[in-house]
């Protein structure tokens, strides 16, 4: 019976093993490693349906290298680590070059990890990580590595914007620090005690927490009360998800007043979760690269977001995926070929039109950098927010920009450059 | 000195009732001793006391001078007391022949062991073997127990029970629900496998009571009026108006 | 000797075809998957020695599987910084054993008092408090980007420097051989017979001399043992660790594993963790719905074959064993009775993947793809279709059930009155 | 003083939502040792259902609605599959929810996709009610508090007060007598679990909106149900309503304490310099861990007291 068994699993690998084998040979293939089940599969979903019309704009546009197409090809990892590694080998077996992925930073490691390893055991057959999301400071610190490239801020630089937005607001005297007990929430709370005390020693930091991650609290009325005895006039959070979401409707529930600052609280999801009454009681800053509603907002840009509208049902929300892949079309024509190494090379110091002016990806590092613009949710404003089609009768507001300069900081790489 | 079990002013309680009060019990070695009482007299709870099941109020138990009243129910049985109960209680999945290997292990000093085999072992095979025999199942050795008629599977509960060498054997209602044939075999197989051992049964039949017991005792409301030898206790008349004259009505 | 090849040949050729496959599968990714399905076959097997074996059920078995990948992930890196002397790659498993094993013991002995779902509480109680650990002793565990390590450290015995995924596969399959024969014969010990009496009665255990508490902490402190071994060779395969490992998620794949391939006979677990790892695999890239599926198959194991998948196979054995033309005779109702159910299950399958459309992808005109053929969700055809398929489906079902049961009790009388005979 | 005051009614309010969750999973568990790993999916059904009447015809409705669909699909749930496996022995029933379990979120997020849904507090109700030093409440959490309490009252004299009642109490404590009483035991086993989930599913309604309505809700909400049912006893409504406050009123407490083990020894007068390991966990707070101390309690509660505050067995 054992063996019956077996003669059926043989047949079926050999299945899939052959039908895997069929290459293409005129598109570049960049792999997306993203969760497609599994509770955060509809941010997954959403930005793998962002990077193929983004790719599909190149196409329809004459591909690149004299029409050669790019490729999206997706692949789940249902937000377990080790799946992500075991789908980035599939990846490499499928003699895809370039790989892309944002959701998770411990994924992300893992990527750079495997990747390190791989390029160093085979010369000749490097893959490129393309990092459009995860923000862990140190991916672009010690950690860094030629085939790695990020096109979103990283922790620090996205508090280092919300602090300059601070400075720039004399109401604020007192904030109140609150993260999430693991890696970002530290870091996140790292950057902001630094920067804080180097940018703003007028603000007083009057309380600083950590909490236990991932929804496990239901109840934040006794951290609201925490708040409340502090005086803080301001909270400054890297919270996300569900922590994010009660913190907010707590507050806002108990009629305290406070400014939020954050980078993920206000993302659509979660403002519609809350509501228009609850996200909109306290102003909550976050950062981003671009958003619709921005007096500033190119006429150019507008055009490929109603395109996006058109496809997708949604309004745009993660401009850093379109100038990702206009840059790497760009740094593939740039460089002649799609040799990976070759491209690596095309993509330092290259830059690309952004909202607000240029992007620009520091070689040293391979971090890119850009104005960011700081917004609140709000009513009143031009566009509101829709997701498949679904009105959330809100959108954001921008309070200000900060200049890629305020949010250039220092980096600790020492890059291993191969020969060109 | 030759008393196999002996119970000092037992008491139990379960909240505020009462079942068993200072209960005194001796019962001598290599005898046949039968506790015959009404139904709710606390017969089954006395049993589950001297097997460890139930822990006492208050009370000592003694079995062979060693006290016993504070063990868990394995370390009693190590100590040469086994017992069966009032519902068949054997390991239903498991073959006869594994039923009755089983209940020998720990006496062949097996423990807990995960070095030796069980299946090669060629003592254990032999000693199961003789059980079988002895309890006339050696023919369906290898059929699941679950699927025995049920005076087999009463039969082999007896077997499991003797399996580890105990000297002293406690029999719950080994008849009951049992024909007038099965009953007959029944107690052919207690008087033979009691031989060279202390029996204590509890019994409703009192065919059985009278047949096979040397002596008596009556449980009445957790106490024993009488304790005796079967001719006496039939003629006792507290036992009568207590527990036989009610059987006349 | 020739008796020894004979009750082994099953065991023997098993292993010549797991030794074969690479040179078959050659890619990296077969290499991890087939790796993976190594690990955790020995992680589910010892498993099943408490849900099966012992009728222990635990959701917080990846406990044991998850600290020892952490353990030895520290030592590896500790080797590779040279803060601590070399300790041979292959005999890592050894390390993830004596870590499982301390912490089985130690949890063991306090859980083990109660079966049944006292103690599957306790162990859901004891998995949160250390997932949350996890995420809170950040120096040790790293939080969710869990540790990495390269696996390449120390001399290379023989050239093998368990870089190439391949030596990996050789080291996990090895590993995996050895646990799975010990474990098996484990159940031949007089422990293993006590653990299944344990299971069976623990009220009639106890008195024949055995302690069912220690019956029950030894299972759960061995079993703890070789789920550490199978957490080392984890970590080894994918040179990482992270918190998932000891969660609840992986603690209920463990258990989706052994259940579905059957808890009660040694071999299902082994199915199970081969299929489920394979199928997590392959599927999870083609359907989004491939958690509802797995599910669904789970609470239909559960309620209509509490046996698994291996008990379905073994329930037949005694016809087998009677009368092989018995068994023949089942085959044309099984066909109808199979067909029939997977004509609904298409038509159900249809359905669930045209709503997960409409509620997580919705664009374009609704061209969805559906085994190889392409549908249109939001058109009543395709919905007509499907469910005309599972109407079929149930149909058929009614008149094909009853004549396949029918078979089977026919095929089961003939075989008691024959042991009766005997 | 205000500061006591004020975090035991947070620890009330928080508890009482607790108890809302668990008491329905204490009837069934009590009563017909179905331990219901998808407990807290009805939960989550309750709070989606309420999304979706209340888009429609408004928050009342949906309080009385949701509840009776909850009670409808658990009582198919008990009827055409948790009898049939019901013969399996209770941890095959355990086995079963757990499947079900991962279907009902599937489910969920086939019908309301991934993301959380726009489940709100009703305009009406969301307004502050009062304050207390500082901190506003809003008429919706007292209204909440008002629910939860009654549904104790109604339950609990219910229980005590009607002949249905008296059964179900009988059946708690010695779930064998309600066969002996000639009753009809699949009939009855049906309607407690579906009230079992209704309940729930009620508790889903009003704590859907403040909690955030969202497929995941189930799986972090899950395990806290089976402390408060373990640490209250057995069947015992009386113990889930405490061991609901206590456990909230614990963590409540906990969370405004910033102390550490450091702290304190530094209090009594040592001062530790230690690097490495071991630093972290004397620096760790008590309001860090405050989260882990419920599933702490459930498992010293199991290993020394295992029949929890009120119960009159083991579980």
């Amino acid at each position: 019976m054992l063996n019956k068994f077996f003669k059926i699993f043989l047949f079926t690998i050999s299945l899939v093993y052959f039908s895997s084998a069929i290459k293409a040979e005129d598109t570049i293939k960049i792999a997306i490693i993203e969760p497609m089940s599994g509770p955060l599969a509809s941010v997954g979903l959403d930005l793998i349906e962002g990077l193929e019309f983004y790719a599909e704009r190149i196409n329809k546009a004459g591909g690149v290298l004299g029409g050669k197409h790019i490729e999206i090809v997706p692949y789940d990892n249902a937000m377990v680590a080790e799946k992500t590694i075991q789908q980035l080998r599939k990846v490499i077996d499928e003699d895809i070059r370039y790989v892309t992925q944002g959701v998770g930073s411990n994924h992300a490691l893992n990527i750079i990890k495997t990747l390190g390893k791989h390029n160093k055991r085979n010369p000749g057959k490097e893959v490129i990580f393309l990092n459009h999301s995860a923000v862990t400071t140190s991916f672009t610190n010690e950690l860094c590595n030629f085939y790695h490239f990020r096109f979103d801020a990283n922790v620090d630089m996205k508090v280092a914007a919300l602090v300059s937005q601070m400075t720039k607001d004399p109401s604020i005297k007192k904030v109140y620090l609150l993260n999430q007990n693991y890696a970002y929430g530290q870091s996140f709370q790292a950057a902001a005690r630094r920067l804080l005390a180097e940018r703003a020693p007028q603000i007083e930091i009057v309380g600083d927490e950590l909490i236990v991650p991932f929804g496990k609290i239901l109840d934040f009325n006794p951290y609201v009360s925490k708040i409340t005895s502090s005086g803080a006039d301001t909270i400054l959070t890297g919270n996300w998800g569900p922590d994010a979401a009660r913190l907010i409707t707590a507050t806002a529930n108990s009629q305290l007043k406070v400014k939020f600052y954050t980078i993920y609280a206000g993302i659509p999801a979660a403002m519609n979760s809350m509501g228009v009454k609850i996200s909109t009681f306290n102003p909550i800053v976050q950062v981003t690269e671009a958003h619709e509603n921005d007096p500033s907002h190119p006429d150019w840009l507008k055009e490929i977001d109603k395109e996006y509208m058109a496809f997708s049902n949604k309004s745009p929300y993660a401009d850093r995926q379109r100038f990702m892949i206009e840059m790497f079309a760009a740094a593939v024509e740039k460089a002649g070929t799609a040799d990976p190494t070759a491209v690596a090379w095309a993509m330092e110091g290259m830059t690309a039109r952004g909202a607000h002016g240029d992007v620009y990806m520091r070689p040293d590092d391979h971090q890119m950098h850009f104005d960011m613009v700081l917004s609140h949710i709000s009513t009143d404003v031009e566009k509101t927010f829709i997701y498949n089609n679904e009105d959330y009768g809100m959108a954001y507001v921008t309070d200000g920009w900060v200049d890629m300069a305020d949010i250039t900081l220092p980096t600790t790489c020492k890059m291993k450059r191969p020969k060109k | 000195m030759n008393n196999a079990l002996q119970l000092k002013n037992v008491s139990k309680s379960f909240g505020e009732a009462k079942i068993i009060k200072n209960l005194n019990l001796e019962i001598k070695k290599n005898e046949r001793h039968a506790i015959i009482g009404p139904n709710g007299a606390g017969k089954s709870t006395l049993f589950h006391l001297i097997s460890g099941h139930y822990k006492l109020t208050s009370g000592k138990i003694t079995l062979n001078n060693d006290e016993i009243n504070n063990l868990e129910p394995h370390e009693i049985n190590r100590k040469g007391l086994a017992r069966s109960f009032q519902v068949t209680n054997i390991f239903p999945k498991m073959s006869v022949y594994e039923n009755i290997r089983c209940g020998i292990l720990w006496s062949m000093g097996f423990k807990y062991s995960i070095v030796r085999l069980v299946n090669g072992d060629k003592k254990l095979n032999e000693k199961t073997y003789s059980i079988l025999e002895e309890i006339n199942l050696k023919h369906c050795a290898h059929i699941p127990a679950g699927l025995l008629s049920y005076a087999d599977q009463r039969a082999l509960e007896i077997g499991i029970t003797i399996a580890g060498g105990a000297d002293t054997l406690m029999l719950d209602e080994p008849t009951a629900g049992m024909s007038n044939s099965e009953t007959e075999r029944a107690v052919n197989l207690i008087k033979q496998i009691s031989e060279k051992r202390t029996l204590v049964v509890v019994e409703h039949d009192m065919g059985v009571v009278f047949d096979l017991a040397d002596r008596i005792s009556v449980l009445v409301y957790g106490e024993i009026i009488a304790t005796d030898t079967p001719k006496k206790i039939r003629e006792n008349k507290a036992v009568q108006e207590a527990y036989l004259g009610t059987e006349d009505h | 000797m020739i008796n020894f090849f004979k009750s082994f040949s099953t065991w023997i050729i098993i292993a010549v075809i797991a030794a074969i496959l690479p040179l078959i599968f050659d890619s990296s990714f077969s290499l991890t998957l087939l790796s993976k399905m190594g690990v955790l076959i020995i992680f589910t097997v010892a498993y099943n020695m408490l849900l099966g074996q012992g009728g222990m059920l635990s959701f917080g078995h990846a406990i044991y599987f998850g600290l020892a990948g952490y353990a030895s992930i520290h030592i590896l890196n500790g080797i590779g910084e040279e803060t601590l002397p070399y300790f041979p790659t292959v005999l890592f498993p050894f390390i993830g054993a004596i870590v499982g094993l301390f912490f089985g013991s130690l949890v063991g002995y306090v859980s083990t008092r109660r079966a049944g779902t006292a103690f599957a509480m306790i162990s859901l109680g004891f998995c949160e408090m250390v997932t949350a650990m996890t995420l809170i002793f950040v120096i040790f565990f790293n939080g969710e980007d869990g540790i990495q390590t390269d696996r390449m450290v120390g001399p290379e015995p023989f050239g093998i420097t368990f870089g190439p995924q391949i030596e990996i596969y050789y080291l996990i399959l090895f590993w995996c051989l050895v646990a799975v024969a010990l474990m098996y014969i484990i159940t031949k010990t007089p422990f293993g017979r006590m653990s299944n009496a344990v299971r069976d009665n623990p009220e009639r255990a106890a008195f024949i001399g055995y302690s069912v508490r220690r019956v029950r902490w030894q299972a759960f402190a061995l079993s703890s043992m070789f789920a550490g071994a199978a957490g080392s060779l984890h970590a080894l395969n994918y040179e990482h660790i992270g918190f998932e490992s000891v969660s609840v998620v992986q603690s209920g794949a463990v258990l989706f594993m052994a259940f579905i391939g059957g808890a009660g006979h040694f071999l299902g677990p082994i199915v199970g963790a081969i299929g489920l790892t394979y199928l997590d695999s392959t599927l999870a890239d083609v359907t989004e719905a491939w958690l509802l599926y797995l599910g669904l198959t789970f609470s239909g194991i559960v309620m209509f074959a509490p046996g698994g998948l291996a008990g379905l196979i073994v329930m037949h054995g005694p016809i087998a064993r009677t009368d092989k033309k018995l068994l023949i005779s089942l085959i044309k109702p099984y066909c109808l009775a199979i067909s029939s159910v997977i004509t609904g299950l298409i038509g159900l399958i249809g359905i669930i993947e045209m709503l997960y459309f409409r509620s997580l992808i919705s664009k374009g005109e609704g061209e969805v793809v559906i085994f190889w053929t392409e549908f249109n969700a939001n058109g009543i055809m395709s919905w007509l279709i499907f469910i005309a398929l599972i109407l079929v489906g149930i149909f058929l079902s009614k008149k094909t059930f009853p004549l396949a049961k029918e078979s089977w009790d026919h095929a089961i009388s003939v075989v008691k009155t024959e042991i009766s005979n005997e | 003083m205000d500061v006591i005051l004020f975090t035991l009614f947070n620890g009330l309010l928080y508890g009482m939502l607790l108890f809302m969750l668990s008491s329905g999973l204490t009837l069934i568990f009590g009563m017909m040792g179905v331990l219901n790993f998808a407990h807290a999916s009805f939960f989550m059904l309750g709070a989606y259902f309420a999304y979706q009447i209340s888009k429609y015809i408004g928050f009342i409705p949906a309080l009385f609605i949701a509840p009776l669909i909850i009670a409808f699909c658990g009582a198919m749930v008990e009827k055409y599959a948790l009898r049939r496996v019901h013969k399996f022995g209770h941890v095959a029933e355990l086995l079963f929810t757990f499947g079900l379990f991962y279907i009902i979120e599937e489910l969920v997020q086939m019908i309301w996709g991934k993301v959380p849904v726009g489940y709100h507090v009703p305009e009406y109700m969301d307004f502050t009610l009062f304050s207390m030093s500082g901190m506003g409440y809003q008429a919706y959490a007292m209204f909440t508090l008002v629910v939860s309490i009654a549904m104790f009252i109604v339950l609990f004299s219910v229980l005590t007060k009607t002949r249905a009642g008296l059964i179900i109490q009988a059946a708690l404590t010695h779930p064998e007598i309600v066969s002996s009483l000639g009753h009809n035991v699949p009939k009855v086993f049906m309607l407690v679990f579906g009230l079992g989930c209704a309940l729930a599913g009620l508790a889903g309604v009003l704590a859907g909106n403040t909690l955030g309505t969202e497929p995941s809700m189930a799986l972090s909400l899950g395990p806290i149900v089976f402390v408060v049912i373990v640490v209250g006893g057995l069947g015992s409504l009386k113990g889930a309503l405490v061991a609901s406050i206590l456990i909230g009123i614990v963590q409540t407490t906990a969370i405004s304490l910033d102390y550490s083990i450091n702290n304190f020894i530094e209090l009594i007068g040592f001062s530790v310099d230690i690097e490495s390991l071991w630093r972290i966990l004397i620096d760790l707070t008590i309001s860090q861990i405050a989260p882990i101390l419920p599933y702490l309690l459930l498992v010293l509660m199991l290993i020394f007291r295992p029949r929890g505050l009120f119960g009159n067995r083991d579980v």
